[in-house]
């Protein structure tokens, strides 16, 4: 490719929107209209003879390099398979302490695990782990959560009473089989006092 | 930012001048540096001196930071100074964890040039910044296991103060939960339904809780309970003697 | 270029952070670790041979199509797209002695430095460069910082074991010896795993 193609390339590349013709000639003060246009069938002649997985099309108003239709559904379907994500401790700590002592806000949360949680709230209920289930008293009304049904799905659990209370919690322990291996203590960002 | 070197130009603002340095270690090793001292035997009482010049100059004499770093070396500069005992071979320098703390900053100023070199690198490459809408997004599905919640738990029990935490219990009925439930609904409107403060999908604990809740409030005069007929839903009218909000 | 490098191509196109190996084999099942390998060799070569504006890399735990350093100035020139802003000498010295000594808090960094580190430290959790990974022993269980992906993918680095070894620095200094016990920090000079 010529280096006015290697350039739009990189242009249309790196901007977040179409570009027209007319933008794309402000990149090279030397290069003309004309030479613009021939720059960009030589890049569209290259990803078509070539064999590319992407392609340059004129559209929105400008040019654009898309990925091939041919090449989204695997895209798409990978996606999905991406191997599961695992919480972090500290979502898993944030979880448990709204599974027992659901409902409960925001600030009380924080008070237990000593740092703000507010991220890790975000991303639980955008998980669809928990949910706002009320408000609460006092200043501001406090938006209170709880777990949702999802949450009992994931840990195959038929209703809450189904955890085991606090002062059983230590035989639970002992008897089950905590999931796999040290990859995912390893992972975990916690300081085990205990492990 | 290399090597901060600028001659006090003049009438500079603070701001600027303070950023010329990234703290009291930053211009001790820049004054060790311009005076070709051996950082091993630092001649203190000469660069205590002039870390006090510069400070001065520099419009830094409020920087607690800088402060703190000129009490320390007037200290050591005061214990260089006091005689030492012949037959004592345990003479410990002064100075000594100065310049630990000096090598050290240092050190890590040199990490610093090999940042800030891969950084510049990758500034000058854009990655794609315009990302093509396949179809919606899904998220990585979860692989969660009951024991990694439990040790979860466990960990929070251990960490948790004590008096915050005592009472972590399971509750089989929430009832506190629910009456918060019902006075919010009822805090935005005037009459709600069994169906406003208990959802269509509520664990059997829930239902409980929440009719529990309503006996408590309506005991409290918070609100009216209603069924027009056997077996409507039951209607919940705020009572204006409630508590005051 | 073969398939399996087109549909790669599409894949890294569509993505503006990097996809490790692993990500990249889920696209196609029938593909071996071995095949996605080869295939991006092939597309790397490709790029590099046929003169492209864009370049294959590896870095942040992953696999990124980036433009060539040397388009950069025209791009931004044009407005086209921007380049993040540089990082005060302050962050940087902050970023550094956390990649070292991770996990660390702030009142050690702090002491490293010489000066409070709290204001930096909020910026960098907010530009997502470091996060808390565990809390400390002692007195008020202090946070703990390390660094992030997105800290690797800002400093073109595929793992932290790319930073130089501190007994490959210039200045040879044994330093008070890195946190206690941690599994992570004993490969002394750089604490291993990201994560």
């Amino acid at each position: 490719m010529n280096s006015l193609a290697k350039l739009l390339e990189a242009a249309l590349f790196a901007s977040p929107r179409p570009i027209p013709t007319e933008e794309l000639a402000v990149l090279d003060d030397e290069a003309s209209k004309a030479a613009v246009q021939s720059a960009l069938d030589e890049l569209r002649e290259h990803y078509n003879v070539d064999g590319h997985g992407v392609e340059l099309v004129e559209q929105g108003g400008g040019w654009q390099i898309l990925t091939r239709p041919e090449y989204t559904e695997a895209i798409e379907r990978a996606q999905m398979a991406i191997r599961p994500h695992r919480l972090s401790g500290a979502a898993l700590e944030t979880l448990a302490i709204v599974a027992y002592r659901q409902p409960i806000g925001k600030a009380e949360i924080g008070e237990i695990r000593g740092v703000d949680v507010g991220a890790i709230l975000k991303s639980l209920l955008e998980r669809g782990l928990v949910e706002v289930v009320a408000r609460g008293e006092g200043l501001g009304r406090p938006l209170l959560y709880g777990t949702t049904p999802l949450f009992l799905e994931q840990f195959a659990l038929r209703h809450l009473e189904e955890l085991p209370r606090i002062d059983e919690l230590a035989i639970a322990l002992r008897t089950s089989k905590p999931a796999e291996d040290e990859a995912g203590a390893s992972t975990e960002p916690v300081p085990a006092g205990s492990a | 930012m290399t090597s901060p070197h600028q001659g006090a130009t003049g009438e500079t603002s603070f701001v600027v001048e303070l950023s010329a340095f990234n703290g009291p270690l930053d211009l001790l090793l820049s004054l060790i540096r311009d005076e070709k001292v051996d950082i091993y035997d630092i001649p203190i009482a000469n660069i205590c001196k002039q870390f006090l010049e510069r400070m001065h100059e520099l419009a830094l004499n409020d920087a607690a930071d800088y402060l703190e770093m000129a009490a320390r070396l007037l200290r050591i500069k005061t214990l260089m100074l006091l005689p030492r005992h012949e037959g004592l071979d345990q003479w410990e320098d002064p100075r000594a964890e100065l310049v630990r703390r000096l090598l050290e900053y240092q050190q890590m100023r040199e990490v610093v040039d090999v940042l800030e070199r891969l950084g510049e690198d990758r500034r000058n490459r854009f990655a794609r910044s315009w990302t093509q809408t396949l179809s919606a997004p899904p998220q990585a599905p979860l692989a969660l296991s009951l024991a990694e919640l439990l040790l979860a738990v466990d960990r929070v029990l251990r960490q948790a103060r004590k008096p915050v935490m005592h009472d972590v219990v399971p509750r089989a009925l929430d009832v506190d939960g629910a009456i918060a439930i019902v006075r919010a609904v009822l805090a935005l409107r005037a009459n709600a339904r069994w169906r406003d403060v208990v959802r269509l999908d509520a664990e059997p604990w829930e239902v409980l809780s929440a009719l529990l809740a309503l006996l408590e409030l309506a005991r409290r005069s918070e609100l009216k309970l209603a069924q027009s007929r056997p077996f409507s839903d039951v209607e919940i009218c705020r009572e204006l003697a409630g508590e005051a909000a």
